[in-house]
């Protein structure tokens, strides 16, 4: 049984470090910050969730098992929230996504992010989802400048 | 192997060293002052590696009690540097007062600029 | 087997702290962080395993809200420009 | 094996602070901070100092990382070029440095259990801790029991440190401020 229990949290442990490095590799390589957010989501969903999972077998019923989960539930929860914020701080200070064809839009991505003419499909999309919210900055900023002017 | 091991047994100095140069340096070289209470707190932490280190006994275990373990390591430089961060934290706060204080006055945190005011007052 | 897992949870430390060294825009140093961070958590837990001794967890508990608390200052500081803001309205430029 | 991942952590260590020292925009540097403390505080753990750990992490990471924040909101992020050449202040860290890494020379090994430090009044507490006070965690019963008034002490500076900042920053009349408004009603005139 013990052996069991070894060879089983052995094969987690080791796809968790994969896993981590994966992740880190990703952040690395990834071009801009919206890809490395996605890049750094590896490490705290599967990476973390298979070490822990691996570390939970070795420890038993036990209160450590207790604690494990705790720090398993707070990453799970704290993840998200961090790469939503961050994601949605970069957009608010104006950093542009990464697209396919930069010479078609290096023109209408001015120094204000205009939200309208980045032509990739899927940000277009967020950008539309998060502006039908209240108070985006770069689109806020823009409407007043014009009001403004 | 032999080099291996002299190596091993004062990197922890030799990276102490090299933490309390860079602290010493940038507090001397860099004008800005926010700068400067980053330096300082980069010498106050190597101050906490220079005390924690040689308490260190290897193949020992933190100092909590228990009847299984046999070897610890020596609590009593961890009890000196508990008081030293939580000073340390405080006369940080002091100092960015300051800051935001000669902020206030100057309008300006680099002490070139504020020394040329200064000679343009007098 | 928990050697293996603390060399891969290294491995990926070395590689997150380039990210935060390189990284160009101020988000990207954050993410970096952030991910150090939760590094850090799981070096903790793996090296309590390691040495035998797994009962400290309660410090990573201790690391992975503090890691939370520090993005969300920096981020909210982006945000409005003010830590004490409540995140309501848009603030005026 | 422990002392591999000390070393690897304290090299990281090392290169963070590399990127302290050379970048000019302060946020950077603050987020840097962040990494510095908690890479600190696992070089620590390894170190089998968890109660250290536990609060660098919390100082380091949380509370000076805030405090950093709210300054560079009340000032300007990015830092001036420097005007003077590095030459004078490398020097002295060189020299400093150099004499510092000389006297390691004469320091014991690290990780030794018979070495002066961990033979005489450490290891004393460590047998007297559970007879006299009942606590096994040893730091815990030096700190607030056999040094208790060390604790006090702290207190009393921690405290004098929040009367300094209150001062520093209270909302009144202060004389600095009125004279620069006098200096300014002044100029248009």
């Amino acid at each position: 049984m013990q052996i069991v229990i070894d060879i089983l949290s052995f094969v987690l442990l080791a796809a968790g470090g994969v896993f981590m490095v994966i992740s880190a590799v990703g952040v690395n390589r990834m071009p801009d910050i919206y890809t490395r957010l996605h890049a750094a989501s590896v490490a705290d969903t599967l990476g973390a969730g298979l070490l822990i999972a691996g570390m939970m077998l070795q420890a038993g019923p036990t209160l450590v098992t207790a604690k494990l989960v705790m720090i398993l539930a707070i990453l799970f929860f704290s993840g998200p929230v961090a790469g939503h914020a961050v994601a949605r701080a970069a957009l608010a200070a104006g950093v542009r996504p990464h697209v396919d064809h930069p010479e078609e839009s290096a023109d209408a991505c001015g120094a204000d992010f205009n939200v309208e003419a980045v032509p990739h499909e899927t940000v277009r999309d967020d950008v539309k989802l998060i502006r039908s919210l209240k108070g985006l900055r770069p689109a806020g900023r823009a409407a007043k400048a014009k009001a403004k002017g | 192997m032999e080099v291996l091991q002299a190596i091993a047994a004062h990197y922890n100095h030799w990276i102490t060293i090299f933490l309390m140069v860079a602290g010493l340096y940038v507090v001397v070289a860099r004008g800005n002052m926010i700068k400067k209470l980053i330096g300082l707190s980069l010498f106050q932490t190597s101050v906490y590696l220079l005390y924690i280190s040689p308490g260190k006994i290897l193949g020992g275990t933190a100092p909590i009690i228990d009847p299984s373990i046999e070897v610890y390591s020596n609590p009593l430089p961890h009890v000196l540097i508990l008081t030293a961060i939580v000073v340390g934290v405080a006369t940080l706060a002091l100092g960015l007062g300051l800051v935001v204080r000669i902020n206030e006055v100057y309008g300006s945190i680099e002490e070139d600029e504020i020394f040329t005011r200064e000679d343009d007052d007098e | 087997m928990f050697v293996a897992a603390t060399l891969a949870v290294l491995v990926s430390l070395v590689l997150l702290v380039v990210r935060a060294l390189k990284g160009p825009t101020v988000f990207d140093r954050l993410v970096a962080a952030n991910s150090i961070g939760t590094d850090a958590i799981l070096l903790l837990a793996v090296v309590g395993f390691l040495t035998g001794r797994p009962e400290f967890l309660d410090i990573a508990i201790t690391y992975a809200l503090l890691n939370l608390i520090g993005t969300l200052a920096v981020l909210k500081y982006f945000r409005f420009g003010d830590l004490a803001h409540s995140g309501g309205e848009e603030p005026e430029d | 094996m422990e002392s591999f991942i000390n070393m690897i952590l304290l090299t990281l260590l090392a290169v963070v602070t590399l990127g302290v020292v050379r970048l000019r925009n302060l946020f950077a540097v603050v987020i840097l901070g962040g990494i510095y403390s908690f890479l600190m505080a696992s070089v620590l753990i390894v170190l089998d100092a968890v109660d250290v750990s536990m609060t660098e992490a919390s100082v380091g990471a949380g509370i000076s990382t805030v405090l950093m924040l709210t300054v560079l909101y009340m000032t300007r992020v990015e830092e001036a070029k420097p005007v003077h050449t590095p030459i004078l202040p490398l020097f002295v860290a060189g020299v400093t440095g150099a004499v510092l890494v000389y006297g390691t020379w004469g320091l014991p090994a690290f990780g030794l259990s018979d070495t002066p430090i961990n033979t005489h009044v450490g290891m004393r507490y460590m047998e007297l801790s559970v007879p006299d006070t009942g606590i096994p965690n040893v730091v815990t019963s030096v700190l607030a029991s056999y040094r208790g008034f060390d604790t006090l002490g702290e207190t009393t500076v921690v405290f004098t440190a929040g009367i300094g900042v209150l001062l520093l920053l209270r909302r009144g009349v202060s004389l600095a401020r009125l004279r620069r408004k006098q200096q300014e009603e002044e100029k248009p005139s």
